[in-house]
C-alpha cells in the first residue's frame, strides 16, 4: 500500500472482467462440454477485452487528473494472504495498483490486445484445421489477459509472480493450441520448461528479498512498502559459499535473481530458446503473447525494481550486456530465417534486448518507451504477417512468396510502416525509441558503454537488413507461391484488416509520445518526452552523463546511416541482383550453417541438459527408486507383509459376530478411561 | 400454585373439551347433512325435545360409556390400553398455550388469558404433536390387526413428513412477528399496516395524493404478512390431525378404520374426541398465527381502552375489552372451524402417493422458498 | 436445586445402561436404540455441565447446549443410516440378530 | 427439598427405569421403543430444570418426534413381532462384559462423591431460543452448515440402502 494514494473499487475489474470471460468459457466448455454460439463468444471475450480496455483509459485518465507527486491509485480487493504478528505483520493483499508505470503498460495490454481479440475472430475463424476450437481458443486469450493484467496491476511481489506464473500457462496452452500436431506441444513444453527456469530465478529472487527484509525488522511485500524500506537492505551483503565467490551485495544477488526471471519471460540469453519455437502457435498468440505483451514482462518487472537495480551497478551492467549481447545474437539470426515468423520472432528477441539494454543502462523509461512501441509495430507485423499467412493459405516460407504487394495492398502497406517503424526509418516510432535506447547505452556509466553503444549501432543496421529482407522477399519480386494459391489470394476479411490500420497508425505515431528532449528542442517543445516525464516519479532516476546535442545529432546521423546501409543491402540483394544471395550463401557456408543452428545452442542443451537429464529419471529415479525402492520394498512389501500378518495372526480376531468387537471396543474404552481417571 | 392458573386451565376444559369438541360433533353431522342434502342429527331426543339434534352428543357419550370394551386376542394389553391416553392427553394439553384474550389490567393486578405462556410457545405445540403421533402409531400395533398395522404405518409416516413441513411453513411467522410466543404474535397483529407502504419503499417515493385519502391499511395478520404460510400451515396441520381429506391412516374404504379398528366404548371415544378437541386446536392456534387471535381488526386494544376509560373507568374499559377480545376470539376460532368442516366434506381423500408428494415434493420446497422470501423481503424492508 | 453431580451420576448410569444394551442384545434394532441411549446420556452430561458454566450476563455461554443440538442432528443420521442398513440387511438376510450379519468372517 | 429437586429425581428414577426397561426388554421391540420415548421425555424434563428449554423442546420434537417414531416405523415395515432368537454364542463374554461395566460404573460413581459446585444463577435469557439461535448462527455456524451436511449425507445414505432395488 502505497502512502497518499487514491482508493478505487474500479480497478479490479480491470483484470476480473476478462478473467469472469474466460471462467464462463471454461465453465461451458468443461461442464457443459458444448461451445457456445460463435457470437456469444465473441461477444464475451472482445466486449470482456474492450470494456476492460475502456476501465483501463478511465483509471489512467483519473491518473492523470491527479497532481504529479501523487498519480497512484489503489484497490484492495481483499487479503489474500496474510501473516505475522505485532511489527512483523504483513500481507499479500489481492489489490491493483495503477501508477504511470502500470497505467502504460495496463494501456498497452487491453488496447493491443483487444485490437488482437478483434483480429482473432476473423484469423481463427478462417483456420480449418481438424481440432479447431474458436471457443477454447478465446478462452485461453481471455484468461492470459486476465493473467497479464493481474502481472501488471499486482501491487505485490507475490501477486505479480501469481500473474507471472499465469500467463507461463496461458502461453503453453496457446503454443500448443493445435495440440494435436506433436511438434506444437513439444514447442509449448520447452517453453514453458525454460520459463520454469527463469521463474526459479524470480522466486529466489523474492525469498532473497523478503528473508532480507524481515531480518532488517521491516518485512514487506508491496512494491511501495519494499521501496520504502529499501535502504535498510540497500548495503546488506551475503555470504554465498566460496566457489560462488564469497562475499556477495545482495541487491546484487536480488537482481540477478529477477534478471534470470526476466530472462526466461522475455527471452534473453540464455533462455531465449523457447522464443522462435513458441511461433508453432496461432500468429495472434505470436501477436499478443510473444510479441506485445507477456515477453514484455521481465522488462516491465526490472523497471518496477527498478530503484534495486539502481542500486545495484553490477547486476545492471549485467542485464545491459545480456540485453546488447541478445539483439546481436538475434538479428544476426534472423537475418537467415525463411520462415516469416521465425524472423519475426528473432526480431522480438533482438528487440527486447534493446529493453533490457535500455534497463541496463538506467534508462527505465526509454525501456517502457521502447516497450510501448515495440509493441504497436511488432504486434502489427505478426499480425500483418498473419494476414500473410492466411492470403498464402497457411504457407509461412517467404522463400514461396514474393509479388504480394499486388495482391494485398493493403497489408503490405501496413506491413512497410511496421518494417519502417522497427528499422527506425526517420520520424516512425522505432526511430525515436531506438534512439533514445542508443543515446542511454552511450551515456550509461557502464563499464564498456562504448561497446554497448556500438553493438546497439551494428544491430540496428542488421534490423534493418533482415526486416527489409523480409519485406522484400514476401512483397516485392515474382510470386513463387502455386498457382492455385496465387490465383485464389485476396486481401482477409475487414475485421482482420481494421486492427492492422489501428496499429499501423500507432506504430508511425506513437513516437511522439515520448519523443526525445533533444528533438523536441529542435523543434521547439518543452518537456517532449511526455512518457518519460509521466513515468519519471514511480521509477529511478538513470544514471548517466548528460550528453550534448551535437552528439545526440550525430548519433541520430549514425543510426540513421546505418538503417540506411541495411536497407540497402537488402535492396542490393533481394531486389537488385537476385541471384547474389545463393552466392554469397555458397561462399559463407560455414557462418550460415552457424546462424542457421542458432550458433548451437538447442543442441548444446539438449547434450548438456535434456539428455542427462532424461537419463538420470529413465535409469536412476524411475528404475531404481519408483519401480524398485518404493514399488517393490515400499508398496508391494508392505502388501505381502500385512498379508501375512493377516492370515496367520489377524485372522483369529475375526469372529464375524459384531458384538465381540463391540466388547472388545468396550473394554479398549475402559482401558483408556482408566488409564486416563486412574 | 396460584388459583389464576387452575381457573384458567379449568376453563380452558371447560370450553375446549367440555363445550366445543361435542358440540363439534353436532356440527359435523350437520354439515355433512348438508353436504349431502339430507335433514340429519335431529333424532335423539329426551321426552321428545330434540334441541335441533344438540342432544346427540349426550347420546353418544351414553352410548360409548356403555358399550363392552374389547381388547382382541393377541394384542399387548398395556400398549392397548395406552394408546388412546397417549393420543388424547396432547390433543388438550395444547390448548394451554393459546392465548384467548390479551392482557389486562384491574387494579393493580394484571391479568392474562393464557393458562400457560412458556417463551419457547410453539416450539410446545410442536413437541406435543410429535408425541401425539406415538398414540395412532400404538394403537395400530398393539391391536395386533393387519388393517390396523397398515393404518399405523401410514400414519407414522404421514405424520412425522408433515411436521416438517409444519415447523417450516410457520417459520415465516416467527421471523415476520420475531417471536416464538403466541401471547406476542397475537399482541404484534393487534396493529394494522398501509397496503401500499411498500410502494414508498419500492421506489422512495410517497404515495400520491389521491391515493393518500384512502384509509388504506389492512390489519397486520399472519395472513397477509405470509398467505403462502397459512395456506401451508393450515393444509399442513390438516394432515397432521388426520381428517379427510388426509384421512389415509383411517381410510375407512381400505382399512376399514385404520389404526383404531380394534377400538371400542370409550377407548374408541377417545380417539374420537381427541380428533375433534384437535379440530378446535387448529382453529385456535390459526386464528392466533394468521388471524390476530383476540385482536379486533382495525382496533387496537389501546383504541379501546382509551375511548372508554375516561368515560366508564379503567376497570369497566379494561373489562369491556377482555370481552370483546375474547369474543372476536371465539368468533375467529368458530370461523376456522367452519372452514375445516367445509373443507373435511367437501374434498374427497388423497391418494397415500399424493398425501406424500404433496408434502416432500409440493409443501416442503414451498416453504423454504417462503422462508427465504421472507428473508429477503425483511432484509430489504430492515434495511 | 438440581444437584449436579447426580445429573453427571445419572448419565453414568445410563450410558451404561446403553453399553449393556449395545453389548447384549442381538436385535439390531435394540442396538440403535442403546446408542440412542448412550448418545442421550452424553447429552446429558453437556447439558448439566453448561448449567454449571452458563457464562454471565450479555455473555451466556451455550457450548455444552450446543454440543447437545449438534450431538441430536448427528443422532438424527445415524438413525436414518442405521435403520437403512436394517431394512436392508432384513430384506437380504430375512433377520435383525446381529449374529446373522457374519459373511464377511473368514 | 425443593420442588426441582423433587421433580429431578421423579425424573431421574423414570429415566433410569424406563432406559432399563428398553434395554431389558426382550420380547417386545415396540415396548422398547416406548420405554426409549419415557427415557427421552424424563430428560427433557431433568433439561428444562437444567433451564436448557430450548433443548428439551427439540429432545422431544426430535427424538421423540422423529427419531422413536422411525425405530417404531422400521419395526412395523418388518413386523418383528417376537424377538426370539437363537442361543447367542458369546455369552460368557456378555457376562463379563455386564460386570466390567457396572464395576466401572460403580467406579466412576464413586468419584462423584467429591461434589460439583452449587450452580450459580443463570444469566438472562439462558437457554431460550434467541440467544442460543444467536450462538449458533455466528460462532458456531461453521457447526450448523455441517451437520446440514451431513444430514444430507445421511438422506442420501439412508435412500441407498433401503430404497428397494427395481430389476
Amino acid at each position: 500500500m502505497v502512502n497518499g494514494a487514491t482508493e478505487t473499487e474500479l480497478l479490479r475489474w480491470i483484470p476480473l472482467l476478462p478473467g469472469l470471460a474466460a471462467a464462463v468459457h471454461g465453465l461451458t466448455l468443461g461442464l457443459l462440454r458444448r461451445p457456445l454460439s460463435r457470437a456469444l463468444t465473441v461477444a464475451l471475450s472482445c466486449g470482456s477485452v474492450i470494456l476492460s480496455f475502456a476501465l483501463a483509459c478511465i483509471a489512467f485518465w483519473r491518473l492523470v487528473q491527479l497532481p504529479e507527486g501523487s498519480r497512484v491509485l489503489v484497490d484492495n480487493f481483499y487479503t489474500w494472504i496474510g501473516a505475522g504478528v505485532g511489527s512483523q505483520v504483513v500481507s499479500a493483499d489481492m489489490s491493483f495498483l495503477v501508477d504511470p508505470l502500470s497505467a502504460v503498460m495496463s494501456l498497452v495490454v487491453t488496447g493491443v490486445g483487444s485490437l488482437i481479440h478483434v483480429y482473432s475472430i476473423g484469423y481463427m475463424d478462417e483456420d480449418h484445421r481438424a481440432d479447431k476450437g474458436f471457443q477454447r481458443f478465446f478462452c485461453y486469450l481471455n484468461l492470459f489477459t486476465f493473467a497479464m493484467l493481474v502481472l501488471v496491476l499486482g501491487d505485490n511481489l507475490v501477486l505479480m509472480f501469481l500473474g507471472w506464473e499465469g500467463v507461463g500457462l496461458c502461453s503453453y496452452l496457446l503454443i500448443g493450441f493445435w495440440y494435436s500436431d506433436r511438434w506444437n506441444a513439444y514447442c509449448g513444453s520447452k517453453a514453458f520448461l525454460v520459463n520454469r527456469i527463469g521463474d526459479f530465478g524470480f522466486l529466489v529472487g523474492i525469498f532473497l528479498l523478503f528473508s532480507a527484509l524481515v531480518q532488517a525488522g521491516t518485512p514487506a511485500i508491496s512494491f511501495g512498502e519494499i521501496e520504502r524500506h529499501f535502504d535498510a537492505i540497500a548495503s546488506a551483503t551475503l555470504s554465498l559459499p566460496g566457489f560462488l565467490g564469497g562475499e556477495c551485495r545482495l541487491v546484487n544477488l536480488v537482481g540477478l535473481c529477477f534478471f534470470l526471471g526476466a530472462c526466461g519471460k522475455s527471452a534473453q540469453i540464455p533462455l531465449h530458446v523457447w522464443l522462435p519455437d513458441a511461433m508453432a502457435g496461432p500468429t495472434p498468440v505470436s501477436a499478443l503473447i510473444h510479441a506485445a505483451t507477456m515477453v514484455t514482462a521481465g522488462v516491465y518487472m526490472v523497471c518496477r525494481m527498478s530503484f534495486l537495480y539502481a542500486a545495484a551497478p553490477e547486476a545492471s551492467a549485467v542485464v545491459a550486456w545480456t540485453g546488447g549481447l541478445t539483439a546481436l545474437l538475434a538479428a544476426s539470426i534472423a537475418v537467415v530465417q525463411n520462415d516469416i515468423k521465425k524472423v519475426l520472432a528473432y526480431s522480438t528477441v533482438s528487440q527486447l534486448g534493446y529493453m533490457f539494454l535500455a534497463a541496463g543502462s538506467g534508462a527505465f523509461g526509454v525501456a517502457i518507451f521502447h516497450l510501448a512501441t515495440h509493441a504497436f509495430f511488432k504486434a502489427l507485423l505478426f499480425l500483418g504477417s498473419g494476414a500473410v499467412i492466411l492470403a498464402m493459405d497457411h504457407e509461412q516460407d517467404i522463400e514461396k512468396m514474393g509479388g504480394l504487394w499486388r495482391r494485398i495492398p493493403q497489408t503490405h502497406f501496413v506491413f512497410l510502416m511496421g518494417v519502417l517503424a522497427i528499422s527506425g526509418f526517420p520520424l516512425f516510432s522505432g526511430f525515436f525509441s531506438k534512439d533514445a535506447i542508443l543515446a542511454a547505452a552511450l551515456a550509461a556509466p557502464l563499464p564498456g558503454h562504448q561497446w554497448l553503444y556500438g553493438l546497439g549501432v551494428f544491430t540496428a543496421a542488421i534490423t534493418s537488413f533482415y526486416m527489409f529482407r523480409l519485406h522484400f522477399k514476401t512483397f516485392a519480386g515474382e510470386c513463387r507461391a502455386p498457382a492455385e494459391v496465387r490465383d485464389h489470394m485476396r486481401e482477409p476479411e475487414r475485421v482482420v484488416v481494421t486492427p492492422l490500420w489501428v496499429l499501423a497508425f500507432f506504430s508511425v505515431f506513437a513516437g511522439i509520445a515520448g519523443l526525445p528532449q533533444v528533438w523536441g528542442d529542435m523543434i521547439g517543445v518543452e518537456n517532449s518526452d511526455s512518457l518519460g516525464n509521466f513515468l519519471a516519479p514511480v521509477l529511478a532516476p538513470g544514471g548517466g552523463h548528460h550528453l550534448e546535442h551535437s552528439t545526440e545529432y550525430l548519433m541520430a546521423a549514425a543510426a540513421i546511416g546505418m538503417g540506411l546501409v541495411g536497407f540497402g543491402l537488402a535492396w542490393l540483394l533481394y531486389v537488385r541482383q537476385p541471384e547474389l544471395p545463393e552466392r554469397l550463401a555458397a561462399a559463407l557456408a560455414r557462418p550460415r550453417r552457424l546462424l542457421l543452428r542458432k550458433y548451437w545452442v538447442d543442441e548444446a542443451y539438449d547434450r548438456l541438459f535434456v539428455r542427462p537429464t532424461v537419463w538420470l529419471s529413465e535409469a536412476v529415479l524411475y528404475r531404481g527408486v519408483d519401480a524398485g525402492l518404493i514399488d517393490r520394498i515400499g508398496v508391494e512389501g508392505t502388501a505381502r507383509a500385512v498379508r501375512g500378518a493377516a492370515t496367520h495372526v489377524l485372522r483369529r480376531a475375526h469372529t464375524g459376530l459384531a458384538q465381540s468387537y463391540v466388547l472388545l471396543m468396550i473394554a479398549g474404552a475402559i482401558a483408556i478411561v482408566g488409564y486416563l481417571v486412574r | 400454585m396460584p388459583v389464576e392458573v387452575i381457573l384458567k386451565t379449568a376453563f380452558i376444559l371447560l370450553v375446549v373439551v367440555g363445550a366445543f369438541a361435542p358440540v363439534i360433533t353436532w356440527v359435523e353431522r350437520k354439515q355433512s347433512a348438508v353436504m349431502q342434502d339430507r335433514i340429519g342429527a335431529n333424532r335423539a331426543d329426551v321426552a321428545g325435545i330434540t334441541v335441533l339434534g344438540l342432544l346427540h352428543p349426550l347420546a353418544d357419550v351414553i352410548k360409548l360409556l356403555t358399550k363392552e370394551d374389547v381388547i382382541p386376542r393377541g394384542a399387548n394389553r398395556v400398549l392397548h390400553t395406552l394408546a388412546p391416553v397417549i393420543a388424547a392427553v396432547p390433543a388438550i394439553i395444547a390448548y394451554a398455550i393459546i392465548p384467548y384474550g390479551s392482557t389486562y389490567t384491574f387494579g393493580d393486578h394484571e391479568l392474562s388469558l393464557v393458562a400457560a405462556d412458556p417463551d419457547w410457545g410453539l416450539l410446545y405445540i410442536f413437541a406435543i404433536g410429535s408425541i401425539a403421533t406415538y398414540g395412532t402409531v400404538i394403537a395400530g400395533w398393539a391391536s395386533n390387526n393387519n388393517w390396523a398395522h397398515l393404518g399405523s404405518l401410514r400414519a407414522s409416516a404421514q405424520m412425522i413428513s408433515y411436521e416438517v413441513t409444519l415447523g417450516l411453513s410457520v417459520t415465516g411467522c416467527f421471523m415476520v412477528f420475531e417471536t416464538l410466543k403466541l401471547t406476542d404474535m397475537a399482541t404484534a397483529q393487534d396493529t394494522t399496516f398501509r397496503i401500499f407502504g411498500f410502494v414508498e419503499l419500492l421506489f422512495g417515493l410517497s404515495l400520491p395524493a389521491w391515493l393518500e385519502r384512502f384509509p388504506f391499511t389492512v390489519p397486520a395478520w399472519g395472513i397477509f404478512l405470509q398467505p403462502l404460510g397459512f395456506l401451508m400451515f393450515l393444509t399442513c396441520i390438516m394432515a397432521e390431525n388426520k381428517r379427510p381429506p388426509f384421512d389415509i391412516p383411517e381410510a375407512e374404504s381400505e382399512l376399514i378404520a385404520g389404526y383404531f379398528l380394534e377400538y371400542s366404548g370409550m377407548r374408541f371415544g377417545l380417539f374420537f374426541m381427541s380428533e375433534f378437541i384437535e379440530v378446535v386446536v387448529i382453529a385456535g392456534l390459526v386464528a392466533t398465527i394468521f388471524l390476530g387471535g383476540w385482536s379486533v381488526p382495525w382496533v387496537s386494544q389501546a383504541a379501546i381502552v382509551g375511548t372508554v376509560e375516561p368515560v366508564y373507568g379503567a376497570g369497566f374499559a379494561n373489562g369491556l375489552c377482555l370481552l370483546i377480545h375474547f369474543l372476536t376470539f371465539l368468533a375467529k376460532v368458530v370461523v376456522m372451524i367452519w372452514l375445516q368442516m367445509l373443507l373435511r366434506w367437501s374434498l374427497p381423500r388423497f391418494r397415500y402417493d399424493q398425501v406424500m408428494d404433496l408434502c416432500w415434493k409440493i409443501m416442503l420446497p414451498l416453504s423454504i422458498a417462503n422462508i427465504f422470501a421472507t428473508g429477503l423481503v425483511m432484509l430489504w424492508i430492515r434495511g | 436445586m438440581v444437584p449436579l453431580d447426580h445429573v453427571i451420576g445419572l448419565s453414568a448410569i445410563l450410558f451404561a445402561i446403553g453399553v449393556l444394551g449395545v453389548a447384549t442384545r442381538r436385535n439390531l434394532i435394540v442396538i440403535v436404540m442403546s446408542i440412542e441411549l448412550m448418545l442421550n446420556a452424553a447429552n446429558l452430561a453437556f447439558v448439566g455441565f453448561n448449567r454449571l458454566w452458563p457464562g454471565s450476563s450479555g455473555a451466556a455461554r451455550f457450548d455444552g447446549q450446543v454440543f447437545v443440538l449438534m450431538i441430536i442432528a448427528v443422532a438424527a443420521a445415524e438413525v436414518a443410516v442405521g435403520l437403512g442398513i436394517v431394512i436392508s440387511m432384513f430384506r437380504n438376510r430375512d433377520s435383525v440378530n446381529v449374529d446373522d450379519a457374519s459373511l464377511l468372517k473368514w | 427439598m425443593e420442588t426441582p429437586t423433587v421433580l429431578f429425581y421423579v425424573f431421574a428414577a423414570g429415566a433410569v427405569a424406563s432406559a432399563l426397561g428398553m434395554v431389558l426388554n426382550l420380547r417386545n421391540t415396540v415396548a422398547g421403543a416406548m420405554n426409549l420415548v419415557a427415557t427421552m421425555v424424563c430428560l427433557a424434563g431433568i433439561y428444562l430444570l437444567l433451564e436448557a428449554y430450548l433443548v428439551a423442546v427439540i429432545q422431544i420434537m426430535v427424538y421423540g418426534g422423529a427419531i422413536v417414531v422411525l425405530f417404531l416405523f422400521v419395526v412395523m415395515l418388518l413386523n418383528l413381532r417376537g424377538d426370539t432368537f437363537p442361543p447367542g454364542r458369546l455369552r460368557l463374554a456378555k457376562v463379563a462384559a455386564v460386570l466390567l461395566v457396572l464395576a466401572v460404573v460403580g467406579r466412576g460413581l464413586a468419584l462423584l462423591t467429591r461434589a460439583l459446585p452449587e450452580p450459580g444463577p443463570v444469566p438472562e435469557g439462558f437457554g431460550g431460543y434467541a440467544l442460543l439461535g444467536v450462538a449458533l448462527y455466528t460462532d458456531y455456524v461453521l457447526l450448523v452448515e455441517m451437520a446440514s451436511l451431513l444430514l444430507l449425507a445421511a438422506i442420501v445414505g439412508a435412500l441407498v440402502l433401503a430404497k428397494r432395488r427395481i430389476d
